[in-house]
């Protein structure tokens, strides 16, 4: 099939495609969907588990298998993407040196986005954020320095020593609600007041590992993805 | 330490918690890391085992994760089908350890999670929690996929990243869809309100979105086009745990949709419809494919395509005949691959590579007449089972499918009987023969006995199999069992 | 409802709806798999854009409850489960993004381009010839030996 | 309210347009990170804080960053070294 | 029961458990040096099993039932062997027993591996006991499949052309087993189980559409094991270039499975009268008609394709095809008369075409080729085989002394008595291509000049030309007593449920005209006698010429030119029938073949090109259309 004649298929096709979902996504009652999980959630958050961040909690307590499938998906990602790059990225001399003022930025930076990124981290069940959220901007906050000076030895051990153990903690924060005989992954250690730092038993626990274990991934993979060579410098093979 | 229903998670929990640690005792050493995951791996099997007995008189085991109940929290739902193919996976995980020329402790972290996503695939009872398991799966075949580290294999890897990520995507809508129509993720609690909530085109509309989404992974049509390239490209010890088990556990899903939460007729003949075209495609396919690994990718399309049909069929004969189906080509695909993976390139190369390697080739056939349905082969009744549910259910698409599948047979005669043909062919002199040694031979002819047993034991197999068929079919027995007082 | 909840409902889903299909036109129409790639994200903000504006209600606050802590002095709360699900889906979205990156470098280095039918072809010839492939009417060995022709004794 | 969720629409939509009529990849990645900036802006608006901050963090920042990175590895970074030519086998 | 038997086993199980110890013995000790023997001991334990209970069925037992019961996934399998299966039982037995005894001797040992040669015979009879005695559609579909692979397993033994030709065979065979297992599936559909009582009681209430679709899947998936007309292409080769004595069994026997398969569904099954009642609108044309003329033409084409072959065992394999066509018209004839020609011609064929047969492999034995270019004069040197073949051609042609000529009688009986005129002259033109391509193959091999290089061939041993001639001679003797084989005709026919035929020792006794051999055969012996009598006794002025002597129209001719052979045979004919060759059955099937092979390239296409998001787009939009339509949009 020619390309122009794709193009128009597909156009055509699409055109069919989006009239149905709109008629169909009228027949949505919009704001007024029937939220019974949702509001029952709402409802009893706050004493379930102290959190007052109610998404943080779905997320760590009533729906935490996901988030672990979630931090696995992640992890699946990094050894996969690992597997096909090849081997820990050995950054040889890049091609230029990052300008003067990128540099400068980069040493300005470091701390704030390292401050920021624990902060939303630490803060995940009482404020919007969490380990998710705070583990990008840490990611982040490691790679800038990477960008200033391409020629710095990106040392991976440090960083899957930290992803090991966070994931570890993670799962068996999990099992220790097995042994007791209860489920797995029930929020431990009490709700404590709702507000202060340390209330909501053991999400935060969870949380800290979600940031420690994606930060240090997202930043592995950004490593890898740019430490792999130039094309003009053939990457280093698996 | 007595096993509890809430134990029912370790199969999940256990793979990736070692999973996590395997990259810092890769550190250490290559073969301890190898030697924990393969121990996991054993260990899941054997829990899975010890839950079989709970499972069986009490129905199935049902564990609230976080201890929070039905229709709020995930809730895991281990009935015998689960737990069957729970051990069926990490037993073929085991007995198909990759290769020391494409292991590494990366490749092991991947059997690991392949184990640990392909388990909570079957065993979940959240909709979205499903979702989870099934990318966690997929993102891991990406991987391994590309672990030949061959061009082919990157390619092959891209483009079914590309196809399953807009599966997932359509899924994700399907999913959304529902949730907006019944407000709940629970599939027990999803299956009472299907009547008013999932009925009329909402709901088919969430059905065709999802079976795209979750088909890519079960081999459907439209979404299928990636099996031949990724299973020619990837280690064949990938493969076979692939096209062996892992696309079961994708069907299984679109098993529990089609039972709990969509039993509507627009619904089975889509399904359907699907199924007859990817036993059409698949059988031609192979008909002209020319090497024996491609052959064996398009004749699983078509064995899933038969899947599709048979669970296409209202009521527990459909599904009796689907479990059948999926059992008996659980044990003969891999054993193909196990052929393939020394009898590699042209198949016209191949002429008198069965006279070098007799037991090889005599497994070939047993196999080829197996999967044909030749009694008093297993693969025989379980075609039986579903001609017999798709006659019964009656209706101008069922039967067309039946002469489909019927039609489709001969060519799969057609086209492994040529093959047989030209392994037994007198070989061409100066060409060094194909021999198999026993080690490499070893899954194969495990799994010819383990065939050979079934053919004799059919009998009492069959009503195992029609017990755990009646019970997955009955979505009154799931919403009652998960829902605390069903409200 | 106010006249004003409903316009914005229309609207989102109108956007969710328009996001999804320019995502689908990126991944069907180029042929080069990193174009595929960006069609691949828009497509997936257009679905988390959809989950979002399901869970959405026009007068409830947002699911972070603050000073009086206490369940009711909130009022009515936004459907907290689309959000978590949208955070899972957003993440999981960045993951097979960085796969699907390693891999089109691999891609590209291995074949040296990224149009899909370049890529298709080469793979098919470096794992086997495939009947396309080759010259087309090349018979496969053992086609069904009915096909090669009549053979003396035959007849009617 | 109305107004500004449509306004933020009308960007989003503009730079998803953009991301595929676009001959530059590297237009085409930052129309990208503007898409994710206007998504996770409605996300605010839609009083959906956590998801708002995720899109932002993890949409505008790192798969920008991810994809611009690829870019340069596979030398689509300059519009000249554009191969979307046709290669017939 | 003429003989007690140690515990409650019945005789049917007792042949079940010889056939299958046969299987399992003959396939380790075939190539041991009594290997042989111990064959035919079994086969002919199995015969004697079978004739006793042939005596017990002739006492009036109704069916043997055998212990053997299965009940899988809810399916009950029984086994039980009435009057119809009992004569076909009779067949595979004898036919085995004397493929056996042949093998025993000289030629068992020359074979590279006789060792499969005896197990895959074994093999063949122990499944169609299967099929022979099978209680219910299930069970007879199970054991159709045995036998069509047995059959397989018997064909590739030879390598080269024979793997091909089987492989083309198991296609076929595939084919006709998947229309029958589509027929079974009919009628679980509207009797709700596979017993042939469910399949009686539902027959009733079934459409006429079902019945038509029942009639055709049987009839052509049993047709296809008889090779009737389009499907015919795929028996000659695989026949004949299975080695010796097994495809002596093969023509014998396995075709005839074919018709057994279409009598117990067609007949016992359906039944005459129902089968009467399928009539093609406004034409009044019955759906036996239909099969009738497909008999007809499958007795016309092929024979006249014999005619043309240039290798003996293809001749003889052509003419199976031809014969299997006179069965089928026989029994669809519906009259005692044509039933029990029908059944009688089974028999008498079993007879002759193994004897044929079996002497063409002998003159292979010896000679090493059965090309008819290569062979001739071999009158002198191996007298018993050309004994044995000159009264085997005689049955085959269906002429008097031979028993094949009562059932032929009674055949062309049967179709002037029920008036139709172009069935029987059909019949007659298959005679005529019958009676002159064996005159061509009796000719060829042993009548004319003898080459050079076959002067010092030896007569065939013993252990194979004994069961040639015993062959023969039970042909003789049917024929000129046809009343032994109608005895055991009738017991099929009583199976069969249709009125028995009043016979007697020399033959039959017809309102329209009787039969008897006894004086037939008698008056032409006599005649015989006294021609000879008169030729040797009075004029004895005999001139002794050897066989080199060759005097023809006044020019010398010395041993080595050759002027005998077989190309051109019937020239004149050839000229009359060669524009219907054009082979359009072959071009059918070749593109059948081509039509596969594009189709599946299309789907190769389809999976191997980047179009795939484009696919998917494609079926969503189909399917959410779909799916709205039947929720019905905006409702």
């Amino acid at each position: 099939m020619k390309g122009n004649a794709r193009a128009f298929a597909s156009a055509l096709f699409l055109i069919g495609l989006g009239l149905m979902l709109v008629t169909l996504f009228e027949a949505l009652p919009f704001g007024g969907a029937p939220m019974q999980v949702g509001q029952a959630i709402a409802g009893r958050a706050l004493e379930d588990t102290g959190a007052t961040n109610i998404v943080s909690a779905v997320l760590l307590a009533y729906r935490g298998l996901d988030t672990l499938g979630e931090v696995a998906i992640l992890f699946v990602a990094a050894t996969a993407a690992g597997l096909v790059l090849g081997g820990a990225g050995r950054a040889e001399a890049q091609g230029t040196p990052a300008g003067f003022i990128l540099r400068a930025a980069a040493a300005l930076l470091f701390p704030f986005l390292l401050v920021l990124g624990a902060y939303i981290v630490i803060h995940g069940h009482l404020t919007p954020g969490g380990g998710f959220q705070g583990g990008a901007i840490l990611a982040a906050a490691f790679f800038v320095p990477l960008l200033a000076h391409p020629a710095s030895p990106v040392n991976h051990g440090v960083a899957t020593v930290v992803e090991a153990f966070a994931g570890a903690v993670f799962v068996v924060i999990g099992l220790a609600g097995l042994v007791g005989g209860g489920a797995f992954l029930v929020p431990l250690l009490g709700a404590g007041t709702p507000g202060d730092l340390f209330s909501a038993g053991s999400l935060p626990l969870l949380y800290l590992a979600i940031g420690l274990k994606v930060g240090s991934e997202l930043a592995g993979l950004m490593a890898r993805i740019a430490a792999a060579g130039d094309p003009a410098r053939q990457g280093g093979k698996a | 330490m007595t096993l509890t229903a809430h134990h029912v998670v370790l199969p999940v929990a256990l793979p990736l918690l070692v999973a996590f640690l395997l990259p810092l005792v890769g550190r250490l050493s290559d073969g301890l890391a190898r030697l924990l995951a393969q121990l996991t791996t054993l260990a899941v099997a054997v829990i899975a085992l010890l839950l079989w007995p709970a499972a069986s008189d009490g129905g199935a085991l049902v564990s609230a994760m976080g201890g929070f109940a039905a229709p709020i929290g995930i809730v895991f739902y281990a009935d015998k089908l689960a737990l069957m193919f729970v051990v069926a996976l990490a037993v073929g995980l085991l007995l198909f350890r990759p290769r020391r020329e494409h292991d590494s402790t990366k490749v092991q972290t991947l059997w690991l999670l392949l184990l640990a996503g392909g388990s909570g695939l079957v065993l979940s009872g959240d909709l979205f929690n499903i979702f989870v398991f099934y990318e966690i799966t997929a993102v891991a075949t990406y991987g391994l996929g590309a672990s030949a580290h061959t061009g082919a294999g990157y390619g092959a890897s891209l483009r079914y990243l590309l196809l399953s990520a807009l599966g997932s995507a359509f899924a994700l809508l399907g999913i959304a869809l529902v949730y907006a129509a019944a407000g709940t993720l629970n599939l027990a609690d999803l299956s009472q309100l299907a009547g008013e909530r999932l009925t009329g085109p909402m709901g088919l509309t969430a059905f065709v979105l999802m079976v795209l989404g979750f088909g890519v992974k079960a081999e459907l049509f439209p979404v299928n086009t990636w099996v031949p390239e990724v299973y020619t490209a990837a280690p064949t010890r990938v493969t076979a745990v692939l096209a062996g088990v892992v696309s079961k556990l994708a069907m299984v899903v679109i098993l529990r949709l089609l039972v709990l939460l969509f039993q509507d007729p627009a619904a089975l003949g889509f399904l359907l419809l699907l199924g007859a075209i990817g036993v059409a495609a698949g059988e031609l396919a192979a008909f002209r494919s020319r090497d024996l690994h491609r052959t064996f990718a398009y004749s699983s399309i078509a064995q899933l395509g038969l899947m599709a049909v048979a669970f296409s069929i209202p009521g527990h004969a459909g599904v009796l005949a689907g479990i059948a189906v999926a059992l008996h080509h659980l044990v003969v695909k891999p054993a193909f691959f196990v052929l393939a993976d020394r009898w590699r390139g042209e198949i016209a190369g191949l002429t008198g590579a069965g006279r070098t390697s007799p037991l090889a080739a005599g497994l070939f056939v047993l196999l080829s007449l197996s999967i044909i349905g030749i009694p008093p082969l297993p693969g025989f009744w379980a075609k039986l089972m579903l001609f017999k549910a798709a006659i019964d259910a009656g209706g101008a698409g069922n039967l067309t499918a039946v002469a489909i599948i019927l039609a489709a047979t001969v060519i799969e005669a057609a086209y492994l009987f040529r093959v047989v043909g030209i392994l037994y062919g007198t070989a061409p002199a100066g060409r060094p023969p194909l021999r198999f040694t026993l080690g490499e031979l070893a899954p194969g002819l495990l799994l010819g006995a383990v065939l050979i047993a079934a053919t004799v034991s059919v009998a009492p197999l069959g009503d195992g199999l029609t017990a755990m068929a009646a019970d997955s079919a009955d979505a009154a027995a799931y919403a009652s069992r998960v829902l605390p007082g069903g409200n | 409802m106010t006249m004003d909840a409903e316009m914005l409902g229309k609207a989102l889903y109108a956007g969710a709806v328009c996001l999804v299909l320019l995502g689908l036109y990126g991944m069907v129409v180029p042929r080069n798999l990193m174009r595929i790639v960006l069609g691949l994200v828009l497509l997936e903000s257009g679905v988390n854009l959809f989950l979002v504006a399901a869970g959405f209600r026009a007068d409830a606050a947002a699911p972070i409850l603050t000073a009086p802590f206490t369940a009711q002095a909130a009022g009515p709360l936004v459907d907290p489960v689309p959000q978590a699900l949208v955070l899972t889906a957003i993440v999981i979205g960045v993951g097979v993004l960085a796969l699907g990156l390693a891999l089109v470098v691999r891609v590209k280095e291995a074949y040296g381009t990224l149009d899909t039918h370049a890529v298709a072809n080469r793979m098919a010839r470096e794992t086997g010839a495939d009947p396309a492939v080759t010259a087309a009417g090349a018979r496969t060995p053992g086609a069904l030996p009915v096909a090669a022709g009549r053979t003396a004794e035959d007849a009617p | 309210m109305i107004w500004l969720v449509l306004v933020t629409m009308a960007v989003m939509l503009a730079a998803a347009l953009a991301v595929i009529g676009l001959r530059s990849y590297l237009a085409a990645v930052a129309a990208i990170s503007v898409v994710s900036l206007a998504l996770s802006v409605l996300f605010a608006i839609l009083r959906a804080p956590d998801v708002a901050l995720a899109e932002a963090a993890v949409g505008a920042g790192l798969s920008g960053v991810l994809l611009a990175l690829t870019l340069r590895r596979v030398g689509l970074w300059t519009p000249a070294a554009d191969d979307d030519g046709e290669d017939r086998p | 029961m003429p003989f007690a038997l140690p515990f409650d086993m019945t005789s049917l199980d007792l042949l079940m458990a010889i056939a299958a110890a046969a299987t399992v013995l003959l396939y380790l000790f075939g190539t041991a040096r009594l290997g042989g023997y111990l064959a035919t001991l079994l086969h002919g334990a199995a015969l004697a099993v079978t004739v006793a209970m042939g005596l017990d069925l002739a006492a009036g037992a109704g069916a043997i039932p055998s212990s053997l019961r299965l009940t899988v996934l809810g399916q009950q399998l029984a086994w039980t062997l009435d009057g119809l299966g009992w004569f076909f039982l009779l067949l595979t037995t004898g036919a085995a027993f004397f493929s056996s005894w042949y093998m025993a001797g000289e030629w068992g040992r020359v074979q590279q591996r006789a060792r499969i040669q005896h197990g895959t015979l074994a093999l063949n009879v122990l499944t169609m006991v299967l099929l022979l005695s099978a209680g219910d559609l299930l069970g007879l579909f199970i054991g159709w499949e045995f036998v069509s692979w047995a059959a397989f397993a018997m064909m590739i033994q030879a390598g080269g052309p024979a793997t091909q030709a089987a492989y083309r065979y198991m296609l076929y065979a595939l084919a006709g087993a998947m229309a029958l297992f589509a027929a079974i599936l009919v009628v679980h559909g509207a009797a709700g189980g596979f017993g042939f009582d469910q399949m009686r009681a539902a027959l009733p209430d079934m459409s006429t559409g079902m019945l038509w679709t029942l009639f055709a899947l049987f009839a052509g998936g049993f047709g296809v094991k008889m090779a009737l007309v389009p499907t015919h292409l795929w028996q000659a080769p695989a026949y004949s270039y299975t080695p010796g004595a097994s495809s002596a069994f093969l023509n014998a026997v396995s075709a005839r499975m074919g018709l057994f398969a279409l009598i117990l569904s067609l007949v016992k099954l359906i039944g005459f009268d129902t089968l009467a009642g399928l009539r093609i609108p406004m034409t009044g044309i019955e759906s036996t008609d239909i099969l009738a003329w497909v008999a007809a033409i499958t007795m016309v084409v092929p024979t006249y394709i014999a005619l043309m072959q240039t290798d003996a065992r293809m001749l003889l394999t052509w003419h199976g095809i031809g014969q299997g066509g006179y069965m089928l018209l026989g029994i669809l004839v519906a009259t005692p008369l044509g039933v029990a020609g029908g059944l009688l011609h089974v028999f008498n064929y079993a007879t002759y075409q193994m004897a044929l047969i079996l002497a063409v492999f002998a003159v292979i034995h010896r000679t090493g080729t059965a090309d008819l270019d290569e062979l001739g004069g071999l009158i002198t040197r191996m007298p018993l085989t050309y004994v044995a073949l000159l009264m085997g051609i005689i049955g085959l042609a269906g002429l008097p002394p031979m028993n094949g000529f009562v059932s032929k009688w009674m055949i062309y009986k049967a179709l002037i008595v029920t008036q139709q005129p172009l069935l029987s002259i059909a019949a007659f033109v298959g005679t005529l291509g019958t009676i002159l391509s064996v005159y061509k193959l009796i000719h060829n091999i042993f009548l004319g000049q003898l080459r050079v290089e076959h002067r010092e061939i030896r007569e065939a041993p013993w252990s194979m030309t004994l069961p040639m001639l015993v062959l023969a001679g039970i042909g003789f003797v049917t024929g000129f007593a046809p009343g032994l084989a109608l005895s055991i005709v009738d017991q099929a026919q009583a199976a069969m449920g249709v009125a028995l035929l009043p016979h007697h020792l020399g033959g039959v006794v017809l309102a329209t005209g009787s039969l008897n051999m006894l004086w037939v055969v008698g008056v032409l012996v006599g005649a015989i006698g006294v021609g000879a009598l008169i030729f040797y006794v009075l004029g004895n002025r005999r001139f002794e010429t050897h066989q080199y002597d060759n005097y023809a129209g006044g020019h010398f001719l010395s041993a080595d030119i050759r002027y005998h052979f077989s190309h051109e045979f019937y020239p004149g004919l050839a000229r009359v029938i060669g524009p219907w060759y054009r082979g359009w059955v072959v071009r059918m099937e070749h593109g059948l073949g081509v039509l596969a092979e594009v189709s599946g390239d299309l789907w190769h296409g389809v999976f191997r090109a980047a179009y795939t998001p484009l696919y998917v787009l494609i079926v969503a939009v189909l399917g959410l259309f779909w799916a709205g339509g039947a929720g019905g949009f905006g409702s």
